[in-house]
């Protein structure tokens, strides 16, 4: 008769009690957020709250002066795991540190494990809190500081950006 | 009324037309339903979101809306377009009809499985009185001052015509996976036709109480008998044979936790698994059709209809207060209200319980159920022997 | 309008007598099983349809809940499980052709003197005659008509006939037990 | 033939785009997924679709097991060459219209796994029409994701789609 247990009426009552009150909470409360264990995230209405350290895109630091911080000692290169990382090291007139004519940042096969930051030494790169990294074309993950005219921008989708 | 032979034919087309545009209109509504239901019970929204209305005219109040954290009332319905939008894409679906499936058997399946479906409204009444719901005005063509009847027609034989033409539906599901030419369509079919027909027995004995009682099988009669003619401890057969019923009435329309015929852990989807668009759009209607039948006859039989009382406990509160006492009067309005309840005690347990093993099934339908309705019937019967 | 359907309603009985002929037909005609099961579905339901017609409405939906609901789905069961293939129902069905001929004059033999009995025979008049007073009268239903047939009048051959299917129940249940050990 | 051969001939004869606004929006209103999940990016699949995240707000929250009604496949995970052909195999059962979302770095690139039994993206396989990165992407990315799908599905055209095939009819 071990069967006849998973019918005990006094169970399925007890399970039909439980989903029974959540369902009236939900119904009934008029503010949502007082409902007890309702998390629902409200993400593309409501902004989502990323914790601090939340790993996002990789993003290229400005100084004081509005100047790349990035001095290309090509650490983040090595170190990447998955080499998405391509520095072409430059200069630039009135700059005495070397700078990068080239940046290219692979997104579409980064990994976000952020070891580029910790490597790097002059603080010049961070991996930013934006997520919404959607796009409709594999191309557009992939463009260097050269290949995209508006790169200082926030952009919604992966090009690569500087941050403020 | 003298009524020529054209009268009745276009009186009945008239009142199918009707009743099949609000069984089509009420069976999307449903699935929207389980979609909101399901989502409450699981502490989440369900439905709330048509495409483009973030950005649409209705994106401002929706946004407003959230960042309050307030649900108004009519934020229900705020996804309800939904229903439209499914069964409009499953009817611009691509229809695809596997190679090696017997063709004929293969289109066929679907239509044998709605139509029993749908065929057995005619044999419900949603509202017993003879006066009907609304006269045709005189001057109207062909059926001017003929009354629009509660029901479409009210065979002697109702309950039978009932059960009969239901299991008709199962072939539906047997032929289906059968066609399909697939192992787990097959299994799916035999698994359902199975239960279906082993449930079809503790089914039948537990609505022979109420036949028993009133010895009767018009549906008008015996859900009008069965509110008021009952003495008081016949609502304990009624009781016991509700909860019997319902759990047939699961297995028959392979709901939750009985749907095993379409176990996706085991069977992918079950007998439609191989079918797309509109024509596993039919397998769905013809659940849910199912659905409002099953609760249909549970809402007539043991809720006590279009009366305010289940379990005959009404023909108690006509002694006590009179017939002619508000209280007592039928209305559409109570019998439509148990069926939507019976409907949301659908979703309700399959957001709540999970999947029972074949093994169970089997065992609780032939070593639980029959002999225990078969007690219930002789309860009844004893009742009826005794105390009327 | 209206003489077209009276037409129409007073023709019922031939409409349903002549597809469940072609639903039999279709049975036997065809080569795929199932496809045959389906004829043979459709039959029964047609047969359910000439019992409604003849106002023998629980005969009819008796009909309909024991062949079309049980039995029908019983052979469909069968024959979806054994899962002949062609080849093989070829040799079956091939076979017994001359057998399968011969058995149908002789059952086509038996059936019309039957028919001709009831037809012609001394008996005829009432056994054409629908009795009104017990398929339709004014105060039994049609259930009821039945059912005291059965438990009222032929009592005994009804419990008859339940003692052999029971021992035809248990037969079965042995001979399949038999088989597994 | 002649008037086949005129610029956007193909919208003028074939759509109105009235119905085509309004089945574009029941096809992006409605989307059901298949259950697919290869790798880890299935966990954040799974965590969108349940109570916090909830994708059944889209409309998109029936989960189809069977790719017969299914109109959209997250590939969820690494691609391996192994499991490609019954990728390729699973898309081509679904019926038209259908779409890919390619979720996480390996299913977008390959990812870390830059070797021999790893796809370099599964748009080698079939056509993506979102890429999401990550490792895994957030659900709130997938959501995003799918919302441009949406966007994508709303604006799309049936003669972007069967176009080719038709100008090689006509």
């Amino acid at each position: 008769m071990n069967w006849l247990k998973a019918f005990n009426p006094s169970d399925i009552a007890g399970g039909m009690k439980l989903t029974g009150k959540r369902f009236r909470q939900v119904l009934f409360t008029a503010n949502r957020r007082k409902v007890p264990m309702h998390f629902v995230a409200e993400y593309p209405e409501v902004k989502v709250k990323l914790a601090p350290r939340y790993r996002g895109r990789l993003t290229m630091i400005k100084d004081e002066q509005g100047e790349i911080k990035c001095v290309c000692c090509l650490a983040c290169e090595k170190i990447c795991p998955t080499q998405v990382i391509t520095i072409i090291k430059g200069k630039k007139e009135g700059r005495k540190m070397p700078f990068p004519t080239r940046y290219d940042f692979e997104m579409e096969r980064c990994i976000f494990c952020e070891f580029c930051v910790e490597s790097c030494g002059f603080d010049s790169i961070i991996l930013n809190h934006q997520f919404e990294l959607a796009t409709y074309n594999r191309e557009d993950f992939s463009l260097g500081m050269e290949g995209s005219e508006n790169m200082f921008e926030n952009s919604a989708v992966g090009k690569f950006s500087v941050a403020e | 009324m003298p009524m020529t032979l054209t009268q009745t034919v276009v009186m009945a087309l008239i009142q199918i037309v009707v009743l099949l545009a609000v069984i089509m209109a009420v069976v999307p509504i449903i699935t929207f339903a389980e979609r909101k239901v399901i989502g409450y019970v699981q502490v989440r929204l369900g439905a709330t979101r048509i495409a483009g209305g973030h950005v649409g005219i209705t994106g401002p109040i929706n946004r407003a809306m959230w960042a309050l954290g307030r649900v108004p009332v009519f934020s229900i319905l705020r996804g309800l377009p939904i229903f439209m939008a499914d069964g409009l894409k499953l009817l611009t679906k691509e229809d695809v009809i596997p190679e090696k499936a017997d063709k004929l058997v293969f289109i066929l399946a679907p239509a044998i499985c709605m139509v029993p479906a749908f065929a057995v409204f005619a044999a419900i009444t949603f509202f017993p009185g003879a006066e009907g719901l609304f006269t045709f005005p005189a001057s109207f063509p062909i059926v001017g001052g003929l009354k629009f009847m509660g029901f479409l027609t009210d065979i002697n034989v109702g309950l039978l015509y009932i059960l009969g033409v239901a299991s008709v539906g199962v072939y539906g599901i047997v032929l289906g996976g059968w066609a399909s030419n697939s192992k787990y369509p097959l299994l799916g079919g035999l698994r359902s036709a199975a239960q279906i027909v082993s449930y079809e027995v503790p089914l039948s004995m537990s609505l022979l109480v109420p036949v028993l009682l009133v010895g009767s099988l018009s549906f008008r009669e015996l859900s009008v008998k069965l509110a008021t003619e009952m003495p008081l401890v016949a609502a304990v057969p009624l009781f016991l044979g509700f909860f019997f019923y319902l759990t047939c009435g699961f297995a028959e329309t392979n709901r939750v936790p009985f749907d095993l015929a379409e176990a996706e852990t085991e069977l992918v989807s079950g007998f439609h698994t191989e079918y797309t668009g509109m024509k596993m759009g039919f397998f769905f209607l013809a659940e849910y059709a199912n659905m409002i039948v099953v609760s249909a006859i549970a809402a007539a039989f043991f809720l006590g209809g279009h009366y305010l009382l289940p379990f005959g406990l009404q023909s108690q509160l006509i002694h006590a207060l009179g017939a002619g006492h508000a209280l007592n009067q039928p209305s559409i309005l109570f019998f439509v209200g148990k069926v939507g309840f019976l409907l949301f005690v659908f979703l309700w347990i399959r957001a709540t319980l999970p999947r029972y093993r074949y093994d169970q099934l089997m065992h609780v339908g032939w070593k639980f159920l029959i002999p225990v309705t078969l007690v219930n019937l002789f309860i009844a019967a004893a009742i009826k022997f005794v105390w009327m | 309008m209206e003489n077209l359907l009276i037409s129409l309603a007073q023709n019922l009985f031939p409409i349903f007598g002549l597809l469940a002929v072609g639903g039999a037909a279709l049975m036997v005609a065809s080569r795929q099983a199932v496809h045959s099961v389906l004829g043979f579905l459709f039959a029964m339901l047609c047969v359910a349809g000439c019992f409604l017609t003849l106002e023998a409405e629980f005969l009819g939906i008796a009909q309909l809940l024991v062949y079309a609901g049980g039995i029908v789905v019983l052979f469909l069961f069968v024959v979806m499980l054994v899962e002949l293939t062609k080849y093989k129902e070829k040799d079956i069905f091939q076979k017994q052709t001359k057998v399968a001929l011969l058995a149908v004059a002789g059952g086509l033999l038996v059936v019309g003197g039957a028919l001709r009995n009831a037809l012609f025979g001394p008996a005829a008049k009432e056994a054409l005659t629908l009795r009104p007073e017990i398929t339709n009268g004014a105060v039994l239903g049609n259930a009821q008509a039945v059912s005291r047939g059965l438990f009222a009048d032929f009592l005994l051959p009804f419990e008859i006939l339940s003692i052999i299917l029971l021992v035809a129940l248990v037969g079965a249940v042995v001979l399949a037990k038999t088989e597994r050990v | 033939m002649s008037v086949m051969n005129q610029p956007n001939a193909l919208e003028h004869i074939l759509i109105t785009t009235k119905v085509e606004k309004v089945v574009n929006w029941a096809r992006a209103s409605s989307v059901w997924p298949m259950t697919f999940g290869l790798a880890c990016c299935a966990i954040e699949m799974m965590a969108a679709g349940a109570s916090k995240f909830d994708f059944d707000r889209f409309g998109a929250g029936i989960f189809r097991a069977t790719p017969r009604q299914s109109d959209l496949m997250i590939v969820a995970g690494t691609v391996t060459y192994k499991m490609a052909p019954v990728i390729k195999k699973l898309y081509d059962q679904m019926p038209e219209p259908k779409w890919v979302i390619a979720m996480g770095s390996c299913a977008t690139a390959g990812g870390p796994f830059d070797s021999y039994h790893t796809i370099q993206g599964v748009d080698k396989v079939v056509p993506v029409d979102v890429y999401i990165p990550g490792c895994p992407p957030r659900p709130e990315s997938l959501i995003y994701g799918f919302l441009k799908l949406q966007d994508k599905i709303m604006t799309s055209s049936m003669a972007d789609k069967y176009g080719e095939i038709f100008e090689a009819v006509g």
